[in-house]
């Protein structure tokens, strides 16, 4: 394909927010800054930004607990994203969610379940509201190769199937269900597009440590999809960096292999496209760092600085 | 106008699908069957396939696909074909759906209504029999009714698909074939308000679903006898309305609460430990639970009928309380 | 295939049996002797019944609740079937289970849950037991194509099939889940087979109105998972006779479609086999009509006879 | 020996695989990892790859497939990570598991054991921290334990793993790493009979898994002001001690259940309204429940031991019943 520098340049901008958010994310919680568990997605941005690349105005999304950055490339400002993850009541929920529930409907996001799975469905739901009205938009639903195993997942293919309804299935396959080898978790190699023939959808597998790849392939799956011809299921292949959630010193791999995969970066492959191409000069690339760096730190200031919610408020939310 | 509970269900819905074209129906066999008793006959020729829907039987995904479409602005009324399902769909219910919006902020509100026929039938069995409120009472976030009249059902029917919160609906397929009055006119009733199905002043049975028929039978039984029973249905259980228990204890200061669920852990236990711990000035005596023997429920008939309480049932055990 | 009169024989005489047990059912249903509900089998015979040709001694059963006379044909008597269908004290649960939980595990049945699919994982369960002992035993679990959309069918697939578990899926495709036809309900025409793909698992489809298609395609899949190669799935197409329960009229289908789908009976087309290569005679036929339905009347006026369990009772079974 | 909750948990099991081979253990991320708290580290390698099995992310499918298991001889003990994730196999268990051998008669006995660690633990939030017990209790045909120390957790889970009766086995993630001490040699802990943790002669606190400390806590502080408080610990809720709280109450005439659910329909409800219902001549005043507020458990620490009872509110709430 060819691509404008602009779309390129673009691209590798969500890419670097999404690992440079995900890299905060871990420093910010071996601060102790963060309650509960964080799970990092530092290794499989490019799944999530080379997919999202494809998005349009108006279409709905159904994020997965491993890359929270994701709530920020959907509009969430980083203020309300590290309160939510600080618990804080500048948060979208006032910090009773936390940092898997980072998300705001006034930008379509559906909300995430930690029931994994539990959550596949809304996606569906989504659609049924666009088809329902006419509206030419379409719903993504992530998800990983572990969850891929649970029944939902296959419930919400069928129905999206039968129903033709117009949602992107998204398997981000790093490999893992915490300690759990895909192979061990799933009878086909393929957890998420191998499965789509079950319901008579397409499927793409595509390297999920390139977001050009990534990007072609949820193309033609979306066009399809906003053609009218139904769900779709894109897989991306990829390798998470670190742990399941922080502690976890991942005994059950081989740290050659994590190392290996650990070259395939993304964003260094964007870099050097970038930087090959003459897109962008490494000054210019330093400069995002920092100046995106500098954003993060001002909203984790921000959200540092806001009060959390009162007991007198523990109830504000549950009903309306 | 005299209509049957199954009657009045399916009026509730059409009467507010009418009013509101964000409200659409899904569920197993609501279509062309028009539900296995016949509720939604009728629905699928007046509103069309956009908006009465077959589902697969996929219970998980078609919960979390009203929720998707309540979120985004469609105000699904989904069934259940038996409340028994709703088990299937579990977490979906109460992890999901009842948390929400507490877990993702104050935009994320789920107008959405799960209805279902619940309870006994006559041979049904353990798996198509369970009354599950008390499951539900557990999760905050939700809503639960359990309406025992058609004036009941069609109201709180029509307020469970305005609320903004998201409602289980159940209705007992034994009451489907009963007949009650039912105005021309709209109404709603809101939720949390009881009703109090027959007024006295000895003692108060809360009785639940299937059941308030069967207190008032044997408050008619104790009348008799010289006991006066108040009846009281709370018709909602959550929100339910402690106002109204505490208003007929001030008067009865004895309390029994019946339902068709197994008895431990039933509704009945959160009843009757909110009442002795709230009311407990009110009471004369501890509050005396009816409610289903601990077994799955059996398929022989007499079994069914024994292990689930009966007017006598309810009788001898209130004149126990005396 | 070449077949033995006595196989042929063997496989008339079971499918007669589920035919007259389904035909009683219907029948004692409709004096009003029967509590609940029943799920009539006509129609759907020859897919159990050219399944279960290819069982060994020592094999798991999960049925389904389409088929009750197959409880029969795997040991449990007639005594027993009617006594718990009819509620009585000498059935195998003592008339708390019914019709749908007509099994004894002494005859390897595992039991039926009337909340569907819940049941499915039961025979990997039993394939575990089979793997764990070093027996070279399979376990088959019926399911229908309606169910085939549940969840649990998918995670049982999935879970079997990385296990490697000895299990054949048989989905009975009896075009309807209540009224729901199976293009309503299912995004692929056949909602079994075209599933194993997923799974990596062989399949296949088979006429389920011909006892003698189903048996081949069983035998194959069969011969393939007891060569220790892993679960697989077989479909058998049919179509279901009567009402989903007794009293549905069907207002959903189509008169003329039922009518044609009646002619495909099973038992009449292996009745004309065995009468053209003169295996058996008409006589000997209607004497064979006979006798099962004697054995039936029997057995029902034993259950008839039989006391009902006492309230005293009622717990029993409950705990051990 | 002074080990460690969760030492003692992998004991039980340990101890139980080497007496009995039929015993299994399967569940996410349980073998290579030794499950995520490290319980069942080393058992891999113990046991074999035959005994000791990594699920994919199917709960449904293995919770089927225990049964299965159980059914045909062997003798799971299977995990489910979180019990918060017992509801994505919730009608397994509860339709199916529960009733499997009333429903199909004697023979089908399931000797299995669902291992899952509860309730709050730093910010896990509403779908992780919950504690479920209650729900359980409302189905017949299960047990369900929920102990409180190292010592209870390995005579109990050996009891459970031998017992025929499918058993809910809950452990509370912060009491992992509380230490007590555990006899070298052989022993179980029969169900249904609860634990006197303390004496005391003024007031009954029923205590359950973390909380059980907690009341401990405000005992000690209570002593001091002259309020003697006895801490009963009914280790079991299926089945349930009853003449041990009987005997109890018979001297403090006072009760109190302190849980870590949501209060509507938790746990304490149906001790709560049994106590009254049964014990009710023992009993000087109402039975007082301290339980979490009907909320989802909110992420932000403070919020979320606010939600929940401490030993200061447990004795405030027991200052006030005097
Ligand atoms: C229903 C359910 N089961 C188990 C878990 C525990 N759990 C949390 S994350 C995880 C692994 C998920 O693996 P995958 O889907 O591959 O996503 P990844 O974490 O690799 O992004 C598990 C098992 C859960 N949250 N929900
Ligand atoms: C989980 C669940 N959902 C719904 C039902 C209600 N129900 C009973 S039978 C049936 C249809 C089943 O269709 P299929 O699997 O094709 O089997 P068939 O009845 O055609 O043999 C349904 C929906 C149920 N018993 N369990
Ligand atoms: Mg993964
Ligand atoms: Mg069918």
């Amino acid at each position: 394909m060819e691509y404008s520098n602009e779309f390129l340049m673009k691209l590798y901008e969500e890419l670097l927010r999404c690992r440079l958010f995900e890299k905060k994310l871990v420093d910010t919680y071996a601060l102790g800054k963060i309650p509960g568990h964080i799970h990092s997605g530092l290794g499989g941005e490019a799944c999530y930004v080379g997919t999202l690349a494809t998005r349009q105005q108006g279409d709905y999304f159904k994020n997965s607990h491993r890359c929270i950055a994701v709530a920020n490339l959907l509009g969430v400002s980083l203020e309300t994203a590290f309160s939510e993850i600080m618990a804080k009541r500048t948060g979208n929920a006032g910090g009773r969610g936390g940092v898997n529930h980072v998300s705001q409907l006034k930008y379509n996001m559906l909300g995430f379940s930690a029931t994994l799975a539990c959550d596949i469905g809304l996606a569906g739901g989504a659609a049924m509201r666009l088809q329902y009205d006419g509206i030419d938009n379409m719903a993504y639903t992530f998800y990983g190769d572990g969850t891929a195993n649970r029944g939902p997942v296959h419930e919400a293919m069928n129905l999206a199937a039968v129903w033709k309804l117009p949602v992107l299935f998204v398997c981000d396959n790093n490999q893992f269900g915490i300690s759990t080898h895909v192979s061990q978790g799933s009878s086909v190699p393929n957890p998420g597009a191998d499965r789509a023939g079950a319901y008579g959808m397409p499927s793409e597998v595509a390297d999920g440590t390139d977001v050009l790849a990534v990007y072609e392939a949820a193309k033609r799956l979306t066009d399809h999809i906003r053609a009218g011809k139904g769900p779709a299921v894109l897989e991306c292949k990829n390798y998470r960096w670190r742990g399941h959630f922080e502690g976890d010193q991942t005994p059950y791999r081989d740290k050659a292999v994590t190392e290996e995969w650990m070259k395939k970066d993304s964003v260094a492959k964007m870099e050097k496209l970038l930087l090959d191409k003459k897109i962008i000069d490494q000054a210019a690339i330093d400069n995002m760092y920092q100046q995106i760096d500098d954003e993060m730190e001002r909203a984790i200031a921000f959200a540092e600085a806001s009060p959390a919610i009162t007991p007198e408020e523990i109830y504000d939310n549950l009903y309306v | 106008m005299l209509v049957t509970f199954a009657q009045a269900v399916g009026d509730a819905m059409r009467e507010e699908m009418r009013r509101d074209d964000r409200i659409l129906i899904f569920g197993e066999d609501i279509a062309e069957f028009g539900n296995i008793f016949g509720i939604t006959r009728g629905m699928l020729e007046e509103f069309g396939s956009k908006r009465v829907r077959n589902t697969p039987i996929s219970e998980m995904a078609f919960i979390g696909a009203a929720m998707g479409a309540a979120e985004t602005g469609l105000r699904p009324c989904v069934e259940l074909m038996y409340s028994d399902f709703s088990l299937v769909a579990f977490a979906e219910i109460y992890h999901c759906i009842a948390k929400w919006r507490y877990m993702h902020g104050p935009e994320y509100k789920l107008p959405l209504v799960i209805r279902s026929a619940m309870g006994s039938s006559f041979g049904a069995t353990g798996e198509h029999s369970n009354c599950l409120e008390s499951l539900y009472m557990h999760s905050p976030g939700l809503l639960v009714a359990s309406p025992s009249t058609a004036y009941d059902a069609k109201g709180l029917l029509k307020e469970a698909i305005r609320n903004d919160n998201p409602v289980m609906f159940f209705e007992h397929k034994q009451l489907y074939k009963t007949k009650g009055e039912v105005p021309e006119e709209e109404y709603t009733i809101p939720f949390g308000v009881a009703d109090i199905k027959r007024e006295g002043s000895d003692v108060t049975i809360i009785a639940i679903g299937l059941m308030v028929g069967r207190a008032l039978e044997a408050a008619e039984a104790l009348a008799k006898e010289g006991i006066s029973v108040e009846v009281l249905d709370p018709r909602t259980l959550v929100p339910f309305d402690k106002e109204a228990v505490r208003k007929s204890l001030s008067k009865t200061h004895r309390a029994m609460v019946v339902e068709e669920s197994n008895k431990t852990s039933g509704v009945g236990a959160e009843l009757a430990a909110m009442m002795q711990e709230e009311m407990y000035d009110e009471l004369d005596g501890p509050v005396v639970r009816v409610a289903a023997l601990d077994v799955p429920l059996p398929y022989n008939i007499e079994l069914e009928k024994y292990a689930i309480p009966d007017a006598e049932q309810i009788a001898a055990a209130i004149r126990k309380m005396f």
